[in-house]
């Protein structure tokens, strides 16, 4: 990993973006990695698109904004829209292919094409696309030992959520399989 | 019975699904297959022909996506 | 970082106060802040302390005034047009000798303005809206860390000083996730019991009244220089800053909160540039520190202050500076919290940002 | 063909930013149709105030006012007694009105200004994301009383139109709902009454209607106005409490 | 000798600071006499109010604290919820509770806070110097209605026992004069009860009181008891409200 | 003589705001300045313009807001504590960029705190407890005349820049009778219609909202920007001062409201003692004046600020000075209003005075 | 009958007359020529053999000035 | 008359003291002097003693407050007392003696005892014991036409209280009278 790590996730709301940013929060704390998760607070009411970044680093972390990401997650078209070039040139962009038919060019050094709805629904639970993501994003990245991953997704479910365990890891690892077989990117 | 002839701002519907619920003749549902750009559903109409214009589904709109005419 | 848990702001405000004591909470909801209170309804009322939503921001502040009257450790929390609604309530504490703390998270402004994080509440804290000449200590930590050691801190200050102590962060600080260790020692200080509370008879000898009334005007005015003497101990004792990079710095940045943290990425930067930055971080804004500024080098070229409003800090600055080196200001308003690129680019032309 | 039904001319284009389903869409057609089918849109001020209403400014297609929360029937007092003529309203949720609010809206029913409050009692605070309101009903979860409300600590749902029922400046207050197309078109009826009572100078007229908050309650829309019908109505009857048009009250 | 009468142990030493014949000093009477009998001075924090009683934190002789104008109640709410097993009093005018601080009274008495609201009400603002309350009677002459209130222009007088009586946490409420020794009498008992409520923890207690204010009254202190009697008592009943131990209310 | 009346001046407030053009006038009691609404609720009424007391301070700043929203000429007064409450109307009305005139007639305090006459809320006037970058021009006269003339300007300044204006005096002006002229001409401002009022959409074409809401946080910082074009236009046309015997002053004295009438009779007896001191007399406190300050002979020994207060006009005086000379404080509080003998006694022994 | 003994608190009257109006048997009255440092008259008995003991006067007094004892 | 005089007045609220003020500054502006009345607005309550201050001027008046009057008038002890000391050395004061008893030392060059409640009773009038009190005020400073203050006093009543015009010119003139005939004064 890189001294710091700037990430952007992005989607409608109620795809779990908050929840991917602040698992990869937790995580980095649980290695005793700095990490700092803000949300875009959007207006009081709902609706539209949701937001937020991470930093993850070895060391403290100051500005708590930065004006690129090394990595962007994109949950659908308008978030993509938004956030496409404010990405680094060597940075890493995911994004839901499930939704976005035509992401047009971005510069970025990788893009995943991430079709997290599909396998979601094929899992059986479309709830899950997000972590059919984290898995790509995880694989892709390197960041986090699968077991710190594991252990924050339990803590975050909880005992009320814990038969939702299974499912989730599952999305997981579809995920990082979807990485591991090459998922349609280009460079 | 008066006919009616439904038409939709298809992209301000939210999909809240009222207008399907209170059909008293249940002829709306909503398209699993296809989405706005805000991501919602659209509602379809299986049987217009079975519309009695009541404009039910209309009133109970809550964003005012629905225009019913009456078919003469 | 083994005791270190992540924990968004507000909520680590919260628990900050419940390990600051607090025995009871009272506020009304405003984003964004509402995590404070929502974390609270559930802990205060698993410890068995008081926890109760307002009708209103000025009730909150008023059943402040009584707990704190009665002799209890109390808090509210709000956001901007809810701390101008509390500003009687907060003039009523100063004027009656009450300890409270009152955690302000700020947003864009004026009137209902927006919820993006901003600073533009730095006159309302410091100057504050109330009548009289009395002051509000204030804290405006830059991160989750320091927000809750100042918040656990601030209660041992209010009553030190019978006053009340506002913990002032932005809105990003309130809503942002942070790791943070809720064990670090707190100053000591001797706090007296409480025997001058109105609680009830019982709770000790004499009559007890808490008031602020005096109408004959000398008698008024001695309460007043009385209250002054306790703002010159403040002054004395509570005055705190970080000072960063300031052995001989080309450029002083003065900026708190969120800012100080985009400002301490945008030295770095400079540093890349040889150039050669420093910052005074002030962490009570009242008292405003006076004597990092008198030490700054004279050859520094001068001071930029960077906040995230349209320059109210920029007061104290000048005040403190004293004309003895330039003054530049570089401000974002509305809620944007601006990219260290952007204080980078100030004070590269400096020169444009002078103000004086 | 002849129009059956349409987006009124009360409204603007603005598309409404309520979360699906929830009924402050149904009750701003309500008061737009009215308006417009009283012909009253061009001299009525509407006074938009803080909950997820605030953007209600953007939505009527007449002028409107933004204003402080909670003070919608003082920012309503100060243009109605400068525009006598005018048509004045403000479109209140219950955190409005009922909580921080309530001192300015029962004065302004005390002193029977000519005025008329659409009161939309969702029995939460929406837009903040679903705190405990004075009209949250007893065992209600919320954010901010996470085991339910209490009538120990946190007292009863506060029951709005049954107090201003008791204040002499009042001229119509009548409390509805929207959670079937009978309720509908009832409580069309009484904001159209309100205004024309208005119109006529008769003073202080509300219409308080209870409202849905899926998001908040975490229910369906279809749900959320099941339980509008089922349990808000039980604490909170449906009914006209006063009307200074019929001689008949008590 | 007996003593059949002396000043209560309830009052400090300190002289009223009420004008000649100001029947705020026989309501200072009655409840510093009802808690001295009761037993509960020491347990006592008084709630001074801004008003001309404002200076009511130096004349009863317990634990008391004054607070801004309107916000006794809620002030009284911070005490009563830190100290559970205190008895929490306010001592308020009709401008003080009726106008500025009418929410603060209405959400603890909906919260059903267990505390004590001693509400005079003398239909004037009286410290200010004569302006119109909101309990000011139609017709009644003040610095500000120099032409007297007039309904359409002021509304008609607030009526805050009856508005209080349609909530659901109020276990009290009784509105009582101070015009003869009869009434005195009965005021005496209705504040004895409503601190024995209190003292049983069964809600919100309040004891409204029609009192004089010669001075803005421009009358003297028998007219001016005679004008309570005769005129202040049409428009404001005597009677108890609620009763919370009287299961027989409506 | 012969156009003058003797009058209160709480009534030549109210006398000079009819003479202003007010249409609407809406208050809450509070003393010191309880004679403004007396007077107003006879006149407005004969005058059939609006009058109507309000149940609060806060719903008097509201009803405030809705009458100037909807477009017409609007004022409010208060005093010390009832100002702290209309703090968020303020904010709000500075936000919707609404004209008003809000009259502050100051007491002691804090708190409660007493009724004499007091200068300790210029904080409160000059920065405000509302929330956000916004500012109120506010005018501070020294006499019943100079009240009345500014008050009738009030009203034009507020329409030209939309923007809450504050006549903010001290309790003695306002229970003082002198004699006034009511007719002396006002600047005149070119004043477009209020075309952006909604007031009904038959009064204008189109629909007007009138809004301070911009979530937006781009959008609220152009918002804001725009505000802060026009503050810069009213320090460019509204700033208002005095200066007395300024040619080559030993001392400068500055001082607004009552207290500047004490310093002249001061200057008169320290004229006697052969010492030459001059004061600057700011009308307007916000735009503080700064020319003034640049224009002072380098050989004057120091500038000594004059307050009903503990000092909080001093910051502007130290901000403006900004080092160039040495700068003292008098202030008395609690509502006592100096002898002159005292402010000469503090000019003779300055030094003691200093606070840099 | 008991008999009544007053004591009055001379220095804090404040003339207000109601202890004399309200008194049953009507003994009481301002004195027009004594005065308090307050400037009100003081409260005179006419016969105290007639008082009743009853304190009204008393009770109806707004400054507590009055103490009634029952002569035996 | 002076370049400048310094009036303090001063006795219980109910005395008549604001009113006298009043009608010396009224006076001092119909005869185009300059003139400040100022009150001491007391406690909000009613009762205690109530004070004001005049000063009348030949040129614009400055400092609305002054160290020391140039003439007092005590309408009662408590009065005479508060301000006793605050008397300049050639100044003058009136005191009421009807109700002042005992004035004790009294450092002004000219004293005047009025018994105005008595003159005033006398009268038919308690009401008007500031007229007379006014009467001697004007006899024994020289201030003001007579017709000055008639125009005042009429102004002042008004219409409502045109009726009592005679009685107050009468308890003008018979405080006149009593400095003309020598009211008890001391130098
Ligand atoms: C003075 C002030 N306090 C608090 C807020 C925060 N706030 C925004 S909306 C709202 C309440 C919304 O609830 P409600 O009125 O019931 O409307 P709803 O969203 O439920 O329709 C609050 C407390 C504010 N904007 N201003
Ligand atoms: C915030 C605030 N507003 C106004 C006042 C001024 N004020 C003092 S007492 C009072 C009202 C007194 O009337 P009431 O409550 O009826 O009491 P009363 O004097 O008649 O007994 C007012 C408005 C104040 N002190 N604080
Ligand atoms: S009711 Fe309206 S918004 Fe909801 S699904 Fe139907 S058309 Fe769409
Ligand atoms: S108009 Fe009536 S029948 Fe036709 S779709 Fe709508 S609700 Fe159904
Ligand atoms: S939060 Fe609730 S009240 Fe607000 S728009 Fe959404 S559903 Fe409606
Ligand atoms: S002003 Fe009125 S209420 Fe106040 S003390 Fe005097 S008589 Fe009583
Ligand atoms: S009632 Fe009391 S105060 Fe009044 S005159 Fe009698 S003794 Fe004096
Ligand atoms: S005790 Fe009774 S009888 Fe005796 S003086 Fe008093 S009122 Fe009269
Ligand atoms: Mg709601
Ligand atoms: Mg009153």
């Amino acid at each position: 990993m890189n001294d710091s790590v700037n990430i952007k996730v992005a989607g409608f709301g109620g795809q779990g973006v908050m929840m991917f940013g602040q698992m990869l929060a937790y995580a980095a704390t649980e290695e005793e990695l700095f990490a700092l998760w803000v949300p875009s607070y959007g207006p009081e009411t709902r609706g539209g698109t949701a937001n937020c970044s991470v930093i993850v680093a070895k060391k403290p972390i100051n500005s708590p904004v930065f004006q690129k990401a090394d990595r962007l997650v994109a949950f659908n078209l308008p978030s993509l829209e938004k956030f496409r070039d404010k990405v680094e040139k060597n940075g890493i962009v995911l994004y839901n292919s499930s939704l976005i038919k035509e992401p047009g060019a971005i510069s970025a050094s990788t893009v995943l094409a991430v079709p997290a709805n599909d396998v979601a629904l094929s899992l059986g639970n479309i709830q899950v696309a997000n972590m059919v993501m984290l898995g790509a994003f995880l694989e892709v990245t390197g960041m986090f030992l699968p077991a710190t991953v594991e252990h924050i997704l339990q803590k975050l479910l909880g005992e009320r959520k814990a038969h939702l365990m299974p499912i989730n890891l599952a999305a997981i690892a579809a995920g990082r399989d979807l990485v591991k077989n090459g998922a349609s990117s280009h460079a | 019975m008066p006919k009616g002839k439904l038409t939709f701002d298809y992209d301000h519907c939210k999909g809240c699904g009222l207008c399907v619920t209170f059909c008293p003749v249940h002829i709306l549902y909503q398209d699993k297959n296809a989405m706005n750009n805000q991501g919602y559903n659209l509602i379809r109409v299986t049987d217009e022909d079975k519309c009695i214009a009541c404009a039910t589904c209309a009133v109970m709109c809550p964003d005012s996506i629905i225009t019913v005419e009456v078919r003469k | 970082m083994a005791n270190k848990v992540l924990m968004k702001g507000n909520e680590a405000i919260a628990l900050a106060a419940v390990k600051g004591g607090v025995e009871a909470y009272f506020g009304y909801p405003i984003t964004p802040q509402n995590e404070v209170s929502e974390y609270l309804s559930k802990y205060m009322f698993e410890q068995g302390r008081v926890f109760l939503q307002a009708e209103s921001e000025v009730a909150a502040i008023n059943m402040v005034y009584g707990a704190a009257a009665s002799g209890k450790r109390v808090m509210t929390s709000s956001s901007s047009p809810g701390i101008a609604l509390k500003q009687e309530g907060i003039s009523y504490l100063a004027g009656s000798e009450l300890p409270a703390v009152i955690v302000s998270v700020m947003r864009g402004g004026p009137g209902l303005g927006g919820i993006q994080p901003s600073q533009a509440d730095y006159y309302q804290a410091t100057r504050g809206g109330g009548n009289g000449d009395y002051h509000t200590i204030v804290f405006a930590p830059e991160s989750i860390q320091e927000t809750v050691d100042v918040m656990k801190e601030a209660f041992d200050v209010a009553d030190y000083y019978r006053n009340p102590v506002m913990v002032l962060v932005d809105g990003l600080i309130g809503q942002m996730m942070e790791a943070v260790d809720f064990n670090r020692p707190v100053t000591k200080r001797f706090l007296p019991p409480k025997d001058w509370a109105a609680g009830g008879m019982n709770g000790h000898s004499g009559r007890n009244t808490i008031c602020s009334l005096y109408l004959d005007p000398y008698e008024l005015e001695a309460h007043n220089l009385k209250l002054q003497k306790k703002y010159q101990a403040a002054i004395q004792n509570e005055t705190k800053f970080e000072l960063v990079n300031m052995e001989d710095p080309d450029y002083v940045i003065v900026a708190y909160g969120t800012m100080a943290r985009v400002v301490r990425s945008a030295i770095e930067i400079l540093t890349k540039k040889k150039l050669n930055v420093g910052m005074i971080r002030p962490i009570s804004v009242w008292p405003f520190p006076k004597a990092p500024f008198k030490a700054i080098n004279r050859n520094c070229k001068g001071i930029l202050v960077c906040e995230m409003s349209l320059g109210q800090m920029l007061d104290d600055v000048r005040i403190m500076n004293n004309g003895a080196l330039p003054v530049g200001f570089f401000g974002r308003a509305g809620g944007i919290v601006p990219e260290p690129e952007e204080v980078v680019d100030a004070i590269l032309h400096f020169e444009q940002r002078r103000v004086d | 063909m002849d129009i059956k039904y349409q987006k009124s001319k009360g409204l603007t284009d603005k598309p409404l930013s309520y979360c699906p389903g929830c009924t402050h869409g149904i009750i701003h057609k309500l008061v737009a149709e009215s308006l417009e089918e009283l012909g009253l849109l061009d001299r009525t001020v509407g006074v938009a105030s803080v909950g997820c209403s605030v953007f209600s400014y953007e939505f009527f297609n007449c002028d409107m006012i933004q204003c402080p929360h909670g003070r919608a029937a003082a920012v309503a007092t100060g243009i109605k007694r400068t525009h006598p003529d005018g048509i004045v309203f403000t479109y209140q949720g219950d955190g409005d009105l009922a909580s921080i609010g309530i001192a300015e809206t029962i004065h302004a029913a005390n002193r029977g200004e000519n005025i008329t409050i659409i009161f939309v009692n969702n029995a939460v605070y929406g837009m903040t994301g679903g705190q405990m309101a004075p009209t949250s009903l007893i065992g209600q979860k919320t954010t901010t009383s996470p085991m339910g409300r209490d009538a120990h600590m946190h007292g009863n749902p506060i029951h709005i139109a049954e107090m201003f029922s008791q204040i002499d400046g009042v001229a119509y207050l009548e409390r509805c709902s929207v959670f079937n197309l009978r309720q509908v078109r009832n409580a069309k009826a009484a904001i159209k009454k309100a205004f024309t009572y208005q119109k006529e100078g008769r003073g202080f007229t509300m219409v308080e209607l209870l409202s849905t908050c899926p998001v908040n309650w975490g229910k369906t829309p279809q749900d959320a106005l099941k339980w509008v019908e089922e349990d808000m109505t039980k604490v909170f009857p449906l009914k006209v409490f006063k009307d200074a048009g019929v001689e008949t009250h008590e």
